[in-house]
């Protein structure tokens, strides 16, 4: 980097991404002009990615507040308490533009960054998920970026030995030019022993530990705010390499660490490195920091001030000591063979001073960079309303089993188990529920309760109706968890959509956020922790809207846990919920009929509610043999699910009434689960159900090696499991 | 029953193999870092799963020259018996402890799932809780467990009945379609001519009660106690 | 024809394999060991005896393949 | 001084990754590649200036370290 004279350091400035109103509001904070340090500096914790500034006006609209929400969002985490002393810490972030330009790394830096996010606050991190977009398999880049992406997840999550244990994975041309990388962690850490960021004690010792610094990913936080364009070629050098060694060893250090009480503060170095951790924990703690650029470990040598303040190196964590503790802290740092250096020392300036050869190389107010940081009431239109779809005016298919067929090896219902055995998902030996079923469940360590985790989000819906589909995300989240048998908490999300400068992204924004509010609040699901991916866009195609949820929930008694799979022949199936043939915005209608329009089905959250409740208490009073609810494809895609997990069969018999058959077996009604019960418990729930006004109705039996419908259209279950399988394999060897 | 388990940086599967251990043989192992040349003294010694060193260079290969393993290397000789799981089956061919090297998986990824075995030998420490030609379902999770030896070494483990587990087929063949890995005899894991050293790819200690998808690693540690 | 072709690190690229390496190196007592960078090495049998060809050919494939040219560069050599 | 190892794959010893590779290559379009053998390729910066000595040394290193023997082949030259 170049030093440049003042005059341009108002290009610069749009060089770095920054309005002509930042910058001048830099300068009047400042009280002089910038220097390139400062700038970077500026740019950086203003940059979209870091500030939120066109997000933070709706953000607040959710809720974040329950008896059991220990942190909400604003540390690195969201923090639950799920009793017997216990919290829970997770958190869901994008690394959706490092991924579509370097997909192994970009990934694999993904699942590293989040991990730090959780272990920071002193959790040990024990599961990690993913929510995956891609764009149309046809597309000629999407093979080498779905290869790429898996093979980063699994390579950073293998190797730390943190379990992966589920995700999400869909396909749509919108993502064509940008695919979504979201990954989340879980951790569990003691009630009495999480830790924050906000620094105290002046003339307390700021320490760097982990990896060295190098020129890595500088003004990464800047690209992933950008759109993509021609110039994305040249901003390729920004591609950081994780190394998921060195994080396992960080782990291992900080969690020693975290046993002492030598620590105040601690904070991983994110996106914006060295930058955004320093101006957390002093903004926090309301105090100031100096460092001393020297002291920070390097790579490379000669780096400038700008470019140790700005490297987006990973695997590194910056913390607070009380005095005294560095020699007992820099032990176990050395036995862990990691770096370590006291950097600097907290002061009650209020301001940050960075050294550097024996010169003063920035020296700036912490406070007024947050509090000043700009935010944006962008304007936004709404998403027109998209027309209800009338079942009786899609056409039924000829063939019942060909479209149940049609549908089970469409990309997005297809098995994603070539993605899911990539990814070691059974370390630490707590997975009691393995990837494919509703909800992955993790034991406690040494308990017998565990925790139910899942992502959930229905991109058509959010892009037909951004309200419906923020709503029908955080629903099917919840619904998710209580299909095992869990009791859901709360929730983390990542916000993925186009350029928010675009009115009608900012609607979408708008709507789905609304429609989360709504939800959460009704499902007493409030969320902890998220984060906000936008500029998602290439041209003048965005993404489709993709709020994607992360859920946790609690189940206190192991034994009750329910899995899909049809366990014994001669059993009843059980529909719960209202089935009113929703077509619109369905899997049936783009893969069969070939249409993308209509309305998303409507989510009535009283009976989502009431439903969800229900199907809970029945698991932990009267234990279904097995539960599953209806989501992608609707009924008869649920139960073939259940059907293939099983190796049984099943023969349906689909009560008569105004909706035509095709639309109550393929239509996406929410707030539906479908439950194997012995034959002899039917009359009992049934009652029950009704008495607390739950729709309920047997649908089928189990049994045989053949589902049909109505006495028709059987399709062997071994057929079923081989088009469900085969497509993805086929796929990827560049055979479908 | 004493056993140490020795924790190299990047070990993963430490605490798993000693949660398997404490429960079923009743005894907790001792935790041994390998920068300490001092191993206690124990009836066995353990090499977990993980990724020793990132498993960079070559998987085991950095931790097979880590100070304690000189130490695990001379117990070893005098008898003491040595049990490497995933990683550690790596490490005690990298360390020359067993013959052979392991490779990259025939389709190059990472795999985990449950595999299913043929016991080929109960005449060990390790195995006599099962019988010869039981077939059993443990989990496998690696990406370079394709076992290669030249030839002669294949005929001597075979000759000498050291092949301890096989990789199969749901019905209990030793296929190329059972084979998840591409491991030349479809081996999964192998004696040393004492059968007192054994590598195995699979992991028992995640298979050790119905909850977690199958016990049958159980009797693996069962036999360890007896 | 054969071509060798060595994949390495583009410079400033963190590379976590050759830090392993050299202080594996350094713990076994090779202490004159400043550093060490990994990459790879392919060799590969072609066909074609038009060496020029068969050099713009193998480029082409480090480009779309055996290369990731966002942190990768290669070499090229092509030898009878 | 700089040393530059190669490690390759014995004679024999099966090679998944080079036949992957190969393999892709083919559907790509590429017919004219007969066979691909991946190996290693390692720098090492070392502080010694006397290359003999240097070129034992490194050679340990390969002995005890960089090559697992029992499957790989390797070759070392000292450069500058
Ligand atoms: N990217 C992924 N990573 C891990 N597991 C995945 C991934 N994609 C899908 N899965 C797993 O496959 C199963 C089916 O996924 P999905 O169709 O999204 O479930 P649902 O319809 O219940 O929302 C789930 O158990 C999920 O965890
Ligand atoms: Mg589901």
């Amino acid at each position: 980097m170049t030093v440049r004279p003042e005059a341009n350091m108002e290009t610069l400035a749009r060089e770095f991404g920054m309005s002509a109103e930042e910058y001048a509001l830099s300068v009047e904070i400042m009280g002089r002009t910038p220097n390139v340090t400062e700038l970077g500096i500026f740019s950086v914790m203003w940059s979209e990615h870091c500030s939120y500034k066109s997000s933070k006006k709706w953000l607040r609209k959710l809720p974040t507040t329950a008896p059991w929400v220990v942190c909400g969002p604003g540390e690195n985490a969201g923090v639950i308490d799920i009793g017997d002393g216990m919290v829970a810490i997770f958190k869901m972030e994008s690394h959706n533009h490092p991924s579509f330009i370097e997909p192994y790394q970009g990934a694999a830096t993904g699942v590293g960054g989040i991990l730090r996010d959780v272990f920071t606050m002193g959790a040990r991190p024990i599961a990690n998920l993913n929510a995956l977009r891609f764009g149309d398999p046809k597309h000629p880049k999407t093979r080498q970026l779905v290869s790429g992406v898996v093979a980063g997840i699994g390579g950073y999550g293998n190797c730390v030995g943190v379990p992966t244990v589920g995700g999400e994975c869909t396909f749509h041309p919108r993502f064509n030019g940008n695919i979504l990388v979201n990954a989340m962690t879980v951790g569990l850490a003691r009630k009495d022993k999480v830790f924050y960021a906000r620094a105290a004690g002046i003339g307390n010792p700021v320490v760097y530990v982990g990896s060295k610094t190098g020129r890595d990913g500088i003004h990464g936080a800047t690209m992933a705010s950008a759109v993509f364009g021609a110039e994305v070629e040249a901003k390729r050098p920004t591609v950081q390499v994780g190394d998921p060694f060195t994080e396992k060893l960080l782990i291992e250090a900080c969690l020693e660490l975290m046993a002492t009480d030598a620590i105040v503060a601690i904070q991983d170095m994110g996106a914006a490195g060295l930058t955004s951790s320093s101006f957390e924990m002093a903004g926090k703690g309301g105090l100031g920091i100096e460092i001393d650029l020297d002291k920070v470990p390097q790579r490379e040598t000669g780096m400038s001030p700008y470019e140790i303040m700005l490297s987006e190196s990973q695997e590194r964590m910056l913390m607070v000591l009380k005095q005294g503790r560095e020699g007992e802290a820099e032990r176990i740092f050395k036995k862990w063979e990691l770096d370590f250096a006291v950097v600097g020392t907290l002061t009650d300036t209020g301001r940050l001073v960075l050294k550097h050869k024996g010169q003063v190389a920035a020296d700036m107010p912490v406070a007024p960079l947050s509090e000043q940081m700009p935010e944006y009431a962008r304007p936004w239109v709404p998403s027109p309303p998209r027309p209800m779809v009338d079942a009786s005016t899609v056409p039924a298919p000829d063939d019942i089993a060909a479209a149940l067929r049609t549908l089970i090896s469409c990309p997005d219902i297809a098995s994603k188990r070539w993605i899911y055995e990539q990814y070691d998902h059974m370390v630490m030996a707590d997975t009691l529920q393995r990837p494919g079923g509703d909800a992955a469940v993790v034991r406690i360590h040494g308990s017998d309760r565990g925790l139910a985790l899942v992502t959930d989000c229905t991109p058509r819906y959010c892009d037909a109706d951004p309200k419906m589909g923020g709503a029908q995300a955080v629903a099917e989240t919840w619904r998710n968890i209580t299909a095992v048998g869990a009791k859901p908490l709360a929730v983390t999300d990542c916000m993925n959509f186009g350029n928010p400068e675009r009115p009608e992204i900012m609607g979408q924004f708008a709507g789905c956020i609304e429609g989360m509010a709504e939800a959460c609040k009704a499902l007493d699901f409030p969320v902890v922790s998220g984060n906000v991916s936008l500029y998602n866009d290439t041209g003048a195609v965005g993404v489709q809207p993709t709020p994607a949820i992360g859920g946790v929930g609690i189940l206190d008694n192991l034994r009750v846990m329910q899995t899909i799979a049809i366990k014994a022949a001669g059993n009843a199936l059980l529909l719960i919920g209202e089935t009113k043939g929703h077509l619109g915005a369905s899997l049936y209608l783009r893969e069969v009929a070939q249409r993308e329009d209509g309305a998303p089905p409507p989510v009535d959250l009283t009976a989502e509610r009431r439903n969800g409740d229900f199907v809970r208490d029945t698991i932990r009073t009267g234990r279904p043999l097995a539960t599953h609810d209806c989501s992608d494809g609707g009924l008869l895609i649920a139960v073939a699910e259940m059907a293939m997990a099983g190796g049984i069969g099943a023969a349906l018999t689909i009560p008569a009434s105004t909706v035509p058959l095709h639309a109550f077996l393929f239509g996406e009604d929410q707030a539906r689960y479908v439950l194997e019960v012995p034959e002899a418990d039917v009359a009992g729930i049934l009652a029950r159900a009704k008495a607390e006004d739950v729709p309920a109705a047997k649908i089928g039996t189990t049994g045989g090696a053949a589902l049909t419908v109505n006495g028709a259209w059987a399709i062997s279950v071994g057929d079923l499991k081989v088009a469900n399988e085969a497509w993805l394999p086929a796929y990827m060897a560049g055979k479908a | 029953m004493k056993s140490a388990v020795i924790v190299f940086p990047g070990s993963n599967c430490d605490r798993d193999v000693a949660v398997a251990l404490t429960r079923i043989t009743g005894t907790a192992p001792a935790m041994v870092w390998h920068g300490d040349q001092a191993i206690p003294n124990v009836d066995l010694i353990v090499l977990p799963g993980g990724f020793s060193y990132g498993d960079y260079l070559r998987t085991g290969a950095i931790a097979a020259h880590s100070p304690v393993m000189g130490e695990v290397k001379t117990r070893a000789a005098k008898g003491v018996p040595v049990l490497g799981i995933c990683n550690g089956f790596q490490i005690l061919t990298e360390s020359g402890l067993l013959p052979g090297a392991l490779v990259r998986n025939v389709g190059l990824h990472f795999i985990c799932r449950d595999v299913h075995l043929k016991v080929e030998s109960a005449d060990s420490m390790f195995t006599r809780r099962y019988k010869k030609g039981q077939q059993i379902k443990i989990p496998i999770a690696h990406a370079d467990g394709n076992y290669r030896a030249d030839a002669e070494t294949l005929r001597r483990l075979e000759g000498e009945g050291r092949v301890a587990f096989r990789y199969v087929n749901a019905k209990g063949e030793a296929t190329e379609q059972g084979n998840p890995n591409g491991s030349a005899n479809n081996i999964a894991g192998i004696f040393n001519e004492k059968r007192t050293v054994l590598g195995l790819m699979p992991h028992p200690e995640r298979a050790i009660e119905q909850l977690l998808g199958g016990s049958d690693g159980r009797a693996f540690f069962e036999g360890i106690a007896a | 024809m054969k071509a060798r072709v060595h994949i390495t690190l583009k410079q400033g690229v963190l590379d976590p394999q050759g830090k392993a390496i050299a202080s594996a190196l350094h713990h076994m007592g090779f202490a004159g060991v400043e550093g060490v960078r990994q990459g790879k090495f392919l060799e590969l049998d072609l066909k074609s005896t038009d060496r020029a060809a068969a050099e713009k050919e193998v480029r082409t494939m480090c480009e779309r393949l055996l290369a990731n040219t966002v942190i990768e560069d290669y070499a090229v050599e092509l030898v009878k």
